[in-house]
């Protein structure tokens, strides 16, 4: 069963594709990078032994490419695909190209993909493996009619799902009948453009319920664990913000439970490598099948600092036909860990994207934190991707510790000439009901729509005028816009208005 | 209140600014930018610091009461203990240009890209009646879809805004009036 | 028994008051910083809430101005002070004048400095204590007759030491009885200039020892536990170079025998706060009693990595009085940590220091690293203190992971404008005796006796020769000095030859 | 062998260059060092190379075979990798000054601080026969003393070095003949 691996071309960008470049070179395996236009001087080909061009700018002529990927895999000598999250890493037909240029794909096999990957597949093998799930329909909706039928069956408030989707796109929250014909064309229409599948299907609403996961791994040789679960809640427009491990209301006993359950949906459907299984729990910890993402999750890393274990290198090793080399009673948990997901974007400003040129970047470091960070300073961020710059962990004892250290981190972070969402973080590890652990998917909506806390920061106003006048003295050093300080207040204030008549 | 001299005597600097929206004018010793010591007069109030410059756009500046501040210059921005602090240089001699630049809220009002991205949907023509607020067009970046809204409550009288067309930062798109 | 703590003053610089402001920050104290003449743009400096000059540059006139550093407290408001390590650290008479003061010195009472800070008093409490020590003297020689006799006693080889100092100083190793009048002399020479006392002590040397210490952390209630081992054998002058933990030969049981040896010696002097015991242990496993370093260590990090735990936080609440809060058996280890001292010295130059300004820094980043840095890019690194930068640690599931994630971080580390000594790191990591475990306290100096590996790096003449070729084209951008190519390879040769003439 | 023309005709730029000891002559198109693709022509040899310039003295050359370089400018030497490669930029117009300065091994040699730190121990006087390596002053700096060698066997003429004076990298603490 042994695949050899030697030369792994990592089918992404950004923090991703150097995370796994990273696991490569400390497993002494060669790294064939590929890059669009706007990515030629991106941080993943900078850390990579080898880098191709794809294509133009935009994901649908380079980074989508799979057949321009495959020609780059043969033309490197790469044995192994990695394909990261995003782009490609759930497309089924990728994986088997890739299977059928004799490259291994670093995933699971595509029969499991098909089985698992599409939400409404999905749901019939958790329905098979005895999983519970949110009350709905099964497959796709054929019809508004069709829709209007299930909804009444199992009683509003429903959500419309896209089922190839994922990230928000295609969904929406039908509380009344008279809503629902409406929602349903939006839905279907904003799935076909997201996804190239309009199909939709539809779930009963749970109420103020908890997005928790469970992260899988699984090898050739049938066997399977489950490193823990993550705590996914703080959602804004269904995209995560912040992820924890553990989940502060998970419960030993809630854990094995999702584990085993997750447990046997994989093994159901001969499910190999890394997997999450998305639950929702309800205020009653009952826990209901979401979905499965079928490759590596943003968020792994915060599954890393509490087990310990490096999962893109568990990937490698799983990939390349070795077993797993540990059994589920030697995950031990430990501590806790919260991820920040640093956004190119301005939460001060309705969250728009805030691409272009990082002038200045100060990194936070020390003890407990971790950054996997894919831009640098004098990088230009392009317009044509996600907007993650970087993903910030911090580590702790308990969870408690970990926020405070995570506020710290935070505070020393600087990322200048771009927008981002730092200060969105700074208030919510803040927020009384987030370090009470009072959390659902509702939890960030709502803190947006409240008045935002007028915290101001604590520098005298003295100070701050101080350092602006010393930086614009800096700035106007050649040619000074700035009068000399020889004449009275009154002769200046003359001299403005003056200026303004 | 008549003007401060800086210590020494040496001629210094005076810069007019606007700090988190409130205006204020600080008198700088010749020199201080350069790092040392040296007292600062805003608005009046003599301020004894001690600048350290680290690099270009950061110094570090230590008060008389012991005080430490790390402040990072980011565009129109200070960054002082991961807080971002406003401000604005209020130059004399460009009053007068920016006076007349600024639009009255009663005139046309454009909506304009605030960031570089692709027109994805127009949900305006030219003659419609919008409300404030009222979504007018969405653009896309960054594999987000962002709609911009009407400033204000009018007619639309343009569109410059093309459906697939790519546009930079501050591009019209529509106007409203 | 509660100290109210809430302002720390860190009477130290570089990364381990950078450390310490850290943990203050995540724990809610206010912070200030005491600085020379030639920190006054410190990394230290920048962190903290306050700070306060000192003095000129020698150490003398500043960090070890403890009259200077109480005058800042008071006029602060600290109502603490946290040594770190080195400078005033392990000085019992400003530690009792901090007491006197009123503040709380963060590390052990005064008494317990005394009984076990000295080399002598400690070996006097080692051997109340039952513990095994290596065979010498136990107190201070009063001349070379007495060293002689004892020497004598015990059988050379022996080992000549300060009694008062730690780094090398004042040690000697003699072979021969002839050697040891003249060894005598130039150790107690050397230890009256390093540390004020010419006091000396001896040793029967252990042939090829390891140097592994035990971490201990003991409250104001009588509770002391130990937090494993460390293994620092690879030195060069009797300075740590790379540290690990937990040992590569150590096994559970001498863990434990270890482990509960150093506690009932700390315990038995009323020990509180955080301490190392530090042992050789030989190649049978039996391990001899060295001394105690009673502070905080450089190396701390790695046992925080595979602890889990945070020992600046564990010491300000122990020295608010707070208890442990962990038992002996809620400490368990997990994976293993490498630390590299990223000393401003030049491997390839007889190591010598280099101080000056730091033009680029690139740092590592990603799984498993945490970089405890004290500099930044363009700080200019003086040259009155400790050559060290930065603490880079690699944590990993196993030894070697950790070992090939470390050179994976190294390879991406670059510092500019200053020689540093990564490349010895990168030598070291990928030695075969090292990578196997197989050090000793002489290991590196024989590593560095050797011929080193040629290992030259694997990039072609040529790609050098190009991108030196740029470089120096944007150099000389404004003054081209180089010509452009119009004429024949033999002209060219031809106007050299003539320029030599 | 002749000249190589860059691509496009246009004017490109000669540099002669010792790497890591051995000599070389590398002939640039013009403008590459901006970035951009095109070929150099390193001894005679084309090496086509795709150039990123990313900061101020850190460039990415793709090559050829699709090979990768993070280029990482250090003074007199190049990061790459993690490995530093040396090299020297020879000036056509300097060379004769630099024939000129440099000193035979028979005639007297310097022993010259390699860091900036302060002289602790003067191990020689004037006149004293020395062997070649032997220890003849000791400089500290960053708490770290460091013996210096005579660079050769022969007899001191010249103790400038003091103990207890600061000295500067490159300054002459002996002179042996």
């Amino acid at each position: 069963m042994r695949r050899l691996i030697q030369k792994v071309l990592v089918a992404n960008r950004g923090e991703i594709a150097l995370r796994v470049i990273r696991a490569c070179r400390e497993m002494g395996l060669h790294t064939v990078a590929v890059y669009s236009d706007a990515d030629r001087g991106a941080l993943h080909v900078l850390h990579a032994d080898e880098a191709y061009r794809l294509g133009p700018a935009p994901a649908t002529e380079s980074y989508l490419r799979g057949d321009l990927i495959l020609e780059v895999a043969r033309r490197s000598g790469a044995d192994a695909v990695h394909p990261g999250y995003g782009f490609l890493s759930e497309n089924t037909d990728f994986a088997d190209a890739c299977v059928t240029a004799g490259v291994t794909f670093i995933g699971p096999p595509g029969s499991a993909m098909r089985r698992l990957g599409s939400k409404t597949k999905a749901r019939q093998a958790a329905d098979a493996a005895g999983m519970p799930r949110v009350p709905g329909s099964v497959t796709g909706l054929a019809s508004v009619e069709e829709a209007e039928q299930v909804a009444g069956e199992i009683g509003y408030p429903v959500m419309l799902k896209a089922a190839a989707g994922g990230g928000g796109k295609g969904m929406r929250a039908v509380h009344r009948a008279e809503e629902l014909a409406g929602a349903f064309v939006a839905a279907s229409s904003e799935a076909e453009r997201s996804f190239g599948s309009g199909e939709v299907y539809l779930e009963k609403l749970i109420e103020r319920p908890r997005h928790i996961e469970i992260q899988l791994m699984a090898d050739d040789y049938g066997a399977c664990i489950y490193l823990g679960e993550r705590e996914c809640s703080v959602q804004r427009r269904h995209q995560k913000v912040i992820e924890e491990a553990p989940s502060a209301v998970v419960s030993e006993d809630l854990r094995r439970r999702m584990g085993e359950a997750a447990v046997r949906l994989a093994l159901s459907a001969g499910y190999i490598n890394a997997g999450t299984v998305e639950f929702l729990v309800d205020a009653e910890e009952n826990f209901y099948f979401l979905e499965m993402n079928t490759r590596l999750q943003v968020e792994h890393p915060v599954t890393e600092m509490v087990t310990g274990l490096d999962m893109v290198q568990m990937q490698l090793r799983v990939a390349s036909g070795e077993p797993l080399g540990i059994r589920q009673q030697d995950v031990r948990l430990r501590g806790h860990a919260v991820e920040c997901r640093i956004y190119a974007e301005d939460p001060e400003n309705s969250f728009f994207p805030s691409p272009g040129r990082i002038t200045q970047l100060v990194q936070p470091g020390g003890p407990g934190i971790r950054e996997d960070c894919g831009v640098y300073a004098g990088w230009v961020v392009p317009l044509d991707y996600d907007p993650m710059l970087s993903k910030l962990v911090a580590y702790g004892e308990t969870r408690e510790i970990a926020i405070d250290r995570m506020l710290r981190a935070l505070d020393e972070y600087v990322v200048g000439g771009i927008k981002t969402n730092i200060s969105l973080f700074q208030r919510i590890l803040r927020d009384e009901d987030f370090r009470a652990g009072r959390i659902d998917t509702g939890y960030l909506e709502r803190l947006l729509e409240s008045d935002p806390l007028v915290e101001a920061g604590d520098v005298p106003e003295d100070i701050v005028a101080a350092a602006a006048a010393l930086f614009s003295a800096v700035a106007t050093q050649r040619e000074p816009v700035a009068v000399t300080v020889q004449e009275s207040r009154w002769g200046l204030s003359a001299r403005r208005e003056g200026l303004r008549a | 209140m008549g003007a401060v001299r800086p210590p020494g005597g040496i001629a210094g600097m005076t810069v007019w600014l606007e700090v988190e929206g409130k205006q204020c004018k600080v008198e700088l010793p010749e020199g201080l930018r350069d790092g040392g010591t040296g007292e600062c007069v805003v608005d009046g109030r003599a301020l004894g610091v001690d600048v350290s410059v680290l690099q270009s756009g950061v110094i570090s500046l230590l008060v008389g009461s012991g005080r430490q501040y790390r402040c990072v210059l980011d565009g129109d921005t200070i960054v002082i203990g991961g807080r971002r602090y406003g401000f604005r240089v209020e130059d004399p001699r460009s009053l007068k240009g920016r006076r007349g630049g600024a639009a009255g809220s009663a005139g046309p009002r454009a909506v304009k890209a605030p960031m570089p991205g692709r027109v994805v949907r127009v949900l305006v023509g030219v003659g419609d009646e919008v409300a404030e607020h009222q979504g007018v067009v969405v653009i896309e970046a960054m594999k987000m879809q962002n709609e911009l809204k009407s400033p204000k409550a009018g007619r639309v009288v343009k569109v410059p805004a093309l459906v697939g067309e790519t546009v930079q930062q501050g591009d019209v798109l529509v106007v409203v009036e």
